[in-house]
């Protein structure tokens, strides 16, 4: 049964005189050893769904959701003290930048032993329950790739390179081990080296401890190798979710397809000199989003229908959220499309993917 | 952390409150949070606790009097202001003869009995036995009380020679204005406990003198010890005298403490501890023996008179007062050594409104230096009224330039014949501005505005006099005689050889009618020439609390609290 | 650390040197004669006056005049008052205290209600009671402390006649001057009735410690709660609330660390509007201070009292504001030592 | 804002306009404007305003109670003081003198702190660090012991309080502004006019200087609150104004004498003095909040 599951979450934001819908019907659910990767460009939303989740969010949202469930439990009817012990044992949280997230004036020692729950220290006395706190802290340590782990227990934190905060980051979210490791764009301004280790580290929690990862990301890269389930969202509104492997063959919102086109590795065909394919326009702020499918000024196949919210659907488990999706079977789209400016080719995506191309063939 | 609170909420309604002032508790029920409401009851508690009831006096025979400022010495012979008088005169030392508080005449002090011959020259004094000098931890007397000590006492400031004539300035203003060492050829020791003293010239206000706060008797045995130890200073700073109190500590600015002396020659019933709180400000003294912090306080300012007599728990009594409060002009310095500058200077200022605004009405208008109070009372004596046409006529005559600048100054302390001087000098230099005079006003810490004073700094000055003895000649040497400008009791400056001859030619007869002649002449002269304006003869006040007995107000001088206790 | 400590003595050395060479210059400056500025005693006559001056060593050369100076101050000899005569150095060693026992209780007073009401009041921030200690504090901190005390005295002692009005204690204790701090003093010197002399010490303290604590209170509410504010919104607060803490858990082991080192500074600096609150109040209640003494010492123009009473003030008050900076330098782990030592 | 226009255009207030905005959002930091208002105005228009002279004596109206209390008349609107002269006027002229000098002393403390707080910013190495320790020393010095110090060399007086209080400012803004201008010399924008060879004194006024105009701003309403209680606790200590010029403070301490009969005459100046101070510390932290959240949209 899922454990994460999420269906039509809506956060109002009532500004002075009209309210602001951040996010619209976000709905998604996360299984058990599942690696899903929420993906949207930065300002789509993605955080606010975590902050969401983790019950973090500041007292002017106002949170709506038909479905807001942790292995069956309403997230949202939970009173604070239940809500925190699920935080505490079974969801864990990496943040964005690693070293605001690390308090500044406490040594990286203590705040790894603070974060290590009393129940796995069993110990009588107070001097064996310390020095068995820093035993479980240096393997902690050593789970996630750190050698040399006394020089960095007694330092402090704006002492700390990047990746090395975010590995203890990571350590320290799993000092409690958790069920759902939520990873908040932890791979951001990484080079690349440091990003594929920390994947490799996700990766291998996932298969080891069967960890089910809500990986938060806009890096494509990372995101094809290591996930497993997908959902795409833009300006708050979930365009597209599935297999990484049948989103990547056949994006059927335009949106996943542009995003897709965006990362020139994709394009393993690109003859020299090819313009590089791009998104006209940019994110809309929050104040004027734009009615209907959000994505709509922007959109190549934008139609009048478009002003209306499309409604979600599902082909074998790869949903949609658009009227006019790309190159589907054609009794799809006459069927839903009872367009009334008679009928109309979709447009050729100029652009297609050659290399796409054969493979949808055979499927 | 609720519990613990709540149990605290009952203990704090429970708890008598004192008093009849219920608190109620419950309208710091808003703080929300737990530890918000913990912490305002507990805040209450305290404060509630600390209120508890009216000020107690704990130790019970002391009395408090909060005295004005900060005396100079402890030995009135150097200095005239009233401060060292009461802090020290009928505190810490006894004189040959004492005045009788209400009339005025002399009663027997440490001497028992006086005899005059007939020329009026010689004078013998039959002084008390077995009168005990303080004990305290820096002197222990040997003796009583005999003949030497008035010798020393006397030929201190009578001989220059004496040895200790120059400790501690070496000047004594009371004695050298009325130049009694002029007069008093000789001090001779007849026995233990006889004394005979021969004058050049006969002397009807000699007595008198003898009876003023002024001449008090010192210990010769503990000046001797002074000597031998090389600090005869320390005389007039740790003094010994034969009086109610022994002298026990002094912190300047803040207090001065005075234990019973044990085995005094008179019965009193005063209190075991005195303490003189210093508080200089008016209003400050007025709080305290509202609160009950002062049983009694110096110089009450006259607009809270009406408020003390309101109260029930505060007394005021009143006398009419042997003082006399004045304007005096700068005589040695141009323009005001000119007459005329000076008549139009008075005519320029209502003296009705200066009582009124100044003294409350609580004052008669003084027309010459002598009070109504003073058997040589001039009723109809000569005065100026106000007349500002007149004045600015006479300016132009003395030829004063139209925009002439002049200072005046106002004492900074509180006394009977002038309860706010800065406030006077403000409605004079408002009547002063109508006729084209600027006038700015300046003051000083008290005692460094007399030292300015002697030097003759000053332009004008308000301040006045206050009688020791009943006698009028009291008033005319010491203010307005040559002699008396170096003392620095002469505020004028002003030396007029004919008017000190007939203040001279008074002295020598004893006979009131005489005297009130010649007294009536030096009126008319000090008309004419008006060195200074009189402006009132105030009422002496003292304010106290009603469960304080046995005390009175001395017409002529210092305080006195050797009867002065507390009622059960 | 050393390198810090030693960054932060040569600030004290250079500080309290030029405190002394100012307290040096002033008689120049102070109007009437140098000599009686200087010793405190107006010589009499011309040979007094010339062994002064050999004593002072003033026709000798600045530096050596300095140097005279500086070995007075060390031997404790720091002149006479020329008005009193008394020596100044007892004058002080007793008027000092004073001073030192008030600021000590509305320093307690503010510490502990000011900062913890400025939590109480940054982590509730959106309920009616913190709106109201919003509102006391700006109120609070905008009261002349002079006007307050007066207001204090005619409710408190005049109407309410609750609480008396001047000087430390009831004078009808006679309490010796040992160590210059009233309660010391009375358990001390060995009174008869030490409970009621206690009491009545405390009834004494209560209103100059409410004037001027008042302003300073409303001072630390306001830093504490800004601070406290800013760091609920930081990064790891957040972090920490996901690693499911309890609220205690969070205010405890990194809130209120954080909270506080970036306002130890600025509360350094109330220490010396502290002090000028103290003096002022001290005229108003009468209390035996180093304040009142020095106003009284302006009254009388007494030169010497206050050249000396000016040097002890600036002293005291410098050096415990470097030290406390020193100390919020040393305990903030945040910053790398080598950044300047800004005060 | 709502704006419905066809293109959608972006409506981006100016930093100064988002800071008015913001200040408007709480009421109490505009009332504290009316009344800061008010009271300057009081401070220029005073001899219109004042209904008497304030010397004017009038001696057979001594002491008299405010208008509202039973034996008190319409013609003294506050009453009158122990001398006869109207109250209300002299509160004005009162103000006139406390608020006003307390501005000037805010503008040149200000003008000297900021040109020597900038210079010491601009110019580092040991030279400036020594200036700045002795800077910042004197700055913990008690305000009051400046000024008996002023007082015993110079005098008693208006102007030579002043001074001192002035002298006690200068070091709040030389510190004020040499963090700031050495935090923003680190700033990069400053590396680029460097780079573009621009003199440090160029860049100090095109860039740091425009950037220091909040800072300036608060730090002037905290020192212009610190100017005003010193002034008039100066007065109150008779130290500052003597007696002809008219000083809330000095008004304070001589209503004292008069303190059991006229209990009102002690409560006036302090509570004139409590609002001045009030109001402008509620501008103050209104503004302090405005420049700090103005970012927040």
């Amino acid at each position: 049964m899922a454990l994460l599951d999420i269906k039509n979450l809506s956060l109002y934001l009532d500004g002075p005189g009209e309210t602001i819908k951040a996010l619209e019907k976000v709905t998604f659910t996360l299984q058990e050893g599942e690696i899903k990767a929420l993906v949207g460009e930065s300002g789509s939303g993605k955080t606010l769904v975590v902050k969401a989740i983790i019950g973090a969010l500041p007292e002017y949202w106002r949170v709506k959701a038909d479905r807001l469930t942790y292995k069956g439990q309403d997230l949202l009817k939970m009173n604070y003290e239940q809500r925190r012990q699920i935080m505490r044992r079974e969801i864990a949280v990496v943040f964005q930048e690693p070293t605001s997230s690390l308090d500044p004036s406490v040594k990286l020692g203590e705040q790894i032993q603070e974060s290590i729950p009393d129940e796995f220290v069993t110990k009588k006395w107070f001097w064996e329950r310390n020095k068995q706190r820093k035993e479980i802290a240096t393997g902690l340590l050593h789970k996630v790739g750190i050698r040399e782990h006394d020089r960095w227990m007694n330092c402090y934190p704006y002492q700390l390179p990047a990746d090395v905060s975010q590995k203890i980051m990571i350590a320290m979210a799993l000092a409690s081990e958790p069920r759902i490791l939520i990873a908040d764009d932890s791979t951001r301004g990484m080079e690349s080296t440091t990003k594929t280790q920390v994947l490799k580290l996700l990766l291998k929690l996932n298969k080891t401890k069967n960890l089910s990862i809500l990986f938060v990301s806009h890096d494509l890269l990372a995101i094809t190798t290591i996930a497993d389930t997908i959902t795409v969202l833009y300006c708050g509104q979930t365009v597209e979710s599935g297999k990484v492997k049948s989103l990547l063959k056949r994006p059927l919102h335009p949106y996943t397809k542009a995003l897709l086109d965006s990362v020139p590795s994709f394009q393993s065909a690109l003859k020299t000199k090819s313009p590089l394919i791009a998104l006209s326009g940019t994110i809309p702020s929050l104040q004027h989003l734009p009615a209907g499918c959000r994505l709509g000024p922007r959109c190549p196949n934008a139609r009048k229908k478009c002003v209306q919210v499309p409604i979600m659907r599902s082909i074998q488990g790869h949903n949609y959220s658009c009227h006019y999706p790309l190159h589907l079977p054609k009794a799809d789209k006459k069927g839903p499309t009872d367009d009334k400016f008679g009928e109309q080719d979709p447009i050729k995506f100029n652009l297609i993917n050659p290399a796409l191309e054969e493979d949808s063939a055979d499927d | 952390m609720s519990g613990k609170g709540g149990l605290l909420h009952e203990r704090i309604n429970s708890m008598t409150i004192c008093g009849d002032r219920g608190f109620n508790i419950g309208n710091f029920g808003d703080c929300t949070s737990r530890f918000m409401r913990y912490l305002c009851r507990v805040l209450c508690a305290i404060f509630l606790l600390a209120g508890c009831g009216k000020q107690s006096n704990i130790n019970d025979d002391a009395i408090t009097f909060c005295s004005e400022s900060n005396p100079t010495y402890f030995n009135p012979q150097l200095d005239t202001s009233s401060t060292t008088a009461d802090a020290s005169a009928h505190q810490l030392y006894d004189r040959l003869l004492e005045f009788n508080p209400t009339d005025g005449r002399i009663e027997r002090g440490l001497a028992s009995s006086w005899l005059v011959s007939n020329d009026g020259l010689t004078y013998t004094f039959q002084l008390q036995r077995d009168v005990a000098f303080h004990q305290t931890d820096y002197f222990t007397p040997t003796r009583t009380f005999n003949a030497d000590d008035v010798i020393f006492s006397i030929n201190r400031w009578r001989l220059a020679s004496h040895p200790y004539h120059e400790v501690n300035g070496g000047n004594y203003p009371y004695f050298d204005s009325l130049g009694l060492d002029k007069t008093i050829k000789d001090v001779k020791r007849i026995n233990g406990y006889r004394v005979e003293i021969t004058l050049y010239t006969p002397d009807s206000s000699f007595l008198a003198n003898l009876a003023t706060d002024f001449s008090v008797i010192l210990s010769q045995e503990y000046a001797q010890n002074l000597l031998e130890i090389g600090t005869p200073s320390k005389i007039d700073y740790y003094p010994i005298g034969t009086g109610p109190f022994k002298f026990s500590v002094y912190k300047q600015n803040q207090y001065i403490r005075y234990i019973r002396h044990p085995d005094y020659f008179l019965p009193t019933t005063g209190a075991e501890h005195l303490i003189f709180d210093i508080t200089p400000k008016p209003s400050l003294r007025m709080a305290k023996l509202i609160t009950g912090e002062c049983d009694a306080i110096a110089f009450t300012s006259q607009s809270d008179l009406a408020v003390i007599s309101e109260r029930d728990d505060l007394t005021l009594l009143e006398k009419p007062g042997l003082n006399i409060g004045f304007w005096a002009f700068n005589t040695s310095k141009a323009p005001f050594d000119d007459p005329k500058v000076r008549r139009a200077l008075v005519l320029a200022v209502d003296k009705t409104s200066l009582l009124e605004a100044v003294f409350l009405g609580q004052a008669t208008r003084a027309k010459s230096l002598i009070p109504s109070a003073s058997w040589a009372y001039q009723s109809d004596a000569p005065e100026l009224g106000y007349n500002p046409v007149r004045a600015r006529e006479l300016l132009d005559e003395a030829g004063l330039p139209d925009s002439f600048t002049m200072d005046i100054w106002a004492m900074p302390v509180q006394r009977a014949y002038n309860p706010n001087a800065m406030k006077m000098a403000q409605l004079i230099k408002s009547y002063l501005n109508e006729i084209g005079i600027t006038l700015n006003i300046i003051s000083y810490d008290w005692n460094i505005f007399r030292e300015n004073l002697t030097l003759g700094m000053h332009d004008s000055v308000l301040i006045g006099w206050n009688a020791d003895n009943g006698d009028p000649d009291n008033f005319y040497r010491p203010l307005l005689t040559c002699d008396a400008i170096p003392s620095g009791t002469n505020r004028a400056m002003w030396c007029n050889k004919d008017f000190d001859a007939l203040v001279q030619q008074a002295l020598l007869t004893d006979n009131f009618e005489k005297r009130k002649q010649i007294y009536k002449q030096a009126n008319e002269l000090l008309f004419a020439q008006m060195p200074l304006m009189p402006i009132a003869h105030a009422y002496q006040y003292q304010a106290l609390r009603s469960d304080i007995t046995g005390m009175e107000i001395n017409p002529f001088g210092g305080i006195g609290f050797d009867n002065v206790e507390r009622m059960p | 650390m050393i390198k810090l400590f030693i960054r932060y003595i040569n600030l004290m050395v250079i500080t309290i040197f030029a405190l002394v060479l100012l307290s040096f210059m002033l008689p120049f400056f102070f109007p009437g004669d140098l000599l009686t500025n200087i010793s405190g005693i107006t010589p009499q006559s011309l040979e007094q006056r010339q062994a002064l001056e050999k004593a002072f060593a003033l026709n000798e050369s600045i530096f050596v005049q300095f140097q005279v100076y500086l070995s007075n101050l060390f031997a404790g000899d720091w002149g006479v008052s020329s008005v009193s005569q008394l020596n100044l150095y007892d004058e002080i060693a007793y008027a000092f205290p004073a001073t030192l026992e008030l600021m000590l209780y509305a320093l307690f007073v503010a510490t502990f209600v000011g900062i913890p009401v400025g939590f109480l009041s940054g982590l509730k921030h959106h309920n009616p009671a913190d709106m109201g200690v919003v509102t006391f504090s700006i109120v609070g901190y905008s009261f002349p402390v002079f006007w307050l005390a007066l207001v204090f005295i005619t409710l408190f002692c005049l109407q309410l006649e609750w609480l008396p009005m001047s000087g430390r204690i009831d004078l009808l204790f006679e309490v010796k001057h040992i160590t210059g701090f009233v309660f010391i003093d009375i358990i001390l010197s060995d009174l008869n009735n030490t409970k009621e002399a206690i009491e009545n010490a405390f009834r004494h303290a209560i209103l100059p410690t409410l004037s001027i604590s008042i302003v300073t209170t409303c001072l630390f509410i306001r830093f504490t709660r800004r601070s406290i504010m800013d760091v609920m919104q930081k990064g790891y607060i957040i972090a920490a609330k996901s690693r499911g803490f309890t609220q205690w858990q969070i205010f405890i082991k990194h809130s209120f660390k954080n909270a506080l080192i970036p306002i130890l500074p600025i509360l350094a600096l109330q220490i010396s509007t502290l002090v000028t609150n103290a003096m002022i109040v001290e005229t108003i209640f009468s209390w035996p201070g180093i304040g009142n003494w020095l106003i009284q010492a302006i009254y009388q123009q007494d030169y010497p009292a206050i050249r000396a009473g000016m040097l002890v003030v600036a002293l005291f008050v410098l050096t415990l504001t470097i030290t406390l900076e020193f100390i919020t330098r040393a305990i903030d782990p945040t910053k790398d030592e080598t950044a300047r030592a800004a005060v | 804002m709502q704006r419905f226009d066809l293109y959608q255009e972006e409506y981006h207030a100016s930093p100064l306009e988002n800071v008015w905005i913001e200040f408007k959002r709480s009421h109490l930091a505009v009332v504290g404007l009316i009344f800061i208002i008010i009271f300057l105005l009081i401070t220029v228009l005073v001899p219109i305003v004042a209904p008497y002279n304030p010397d004017l004596q009038n001696t057979n109206a001594l002491l008299l109670p405010p208008a509202w209390e039973a034996s008190g008349s319409v013609s003294h609107l506050l009453g009158t003081d122990a001398l006869g002269r109207d109250v209300f006027s002299r509160l004005l002229y009162g103000i006139r003198v406390t608020l006003g000098s307390s501005l000037f002393i805010v503008f040149v403390a200000m003008i000297i702190g900021v040109g020597v707080g900038a210079l010491a910013g601009l110019l580092s190495g040991v030279r400036s660090s020594i200036v700045n320790h002795l800077f910042d020393s004197i700055m913990s010095i008690p305000t009051l012991l400046i000024a008996i110090i002023v007082v015993a060399i110079m005098g008693t007086g208006l102007y030579n309080s002043m001074f001192a209080i002035t002298l006690a400012l200068i070091p709040q803004f030389i510190h004020q502004t040499r963090s700031f201008v050495k935090e923003e010399l680190s700033k990069d924008y400053v590396l680029l006019d460097k780079l573009d060879g621009a003199s440090s004194v160029r860049i100090f006024f095109t860039s740091i200087l425009p950037g220091m105009f909040e800072l300036i701003v608060i730090q002037a309403t905290i020192a212009l609150s610190i100017a005003i209680l010193d002034i008039s606790a100066l007065g109150f200590l008779s130290l500052g104004a003597q007696n002809p010029t008219i000083e809330l403070g000095q008004m304070l301490s001589q209503s004292l004498n008069t303190a059991y009969v006229a209990p009102w005459l002690i409560a006036l100046p302090g509570l004139v003095i409590f609002m001045m101070v009030l109001s402008v510390n509620i501008v103050g932290e209104g503004l302090r909040s405005a420049l700090r959240n103005r970012f927040k949209h």
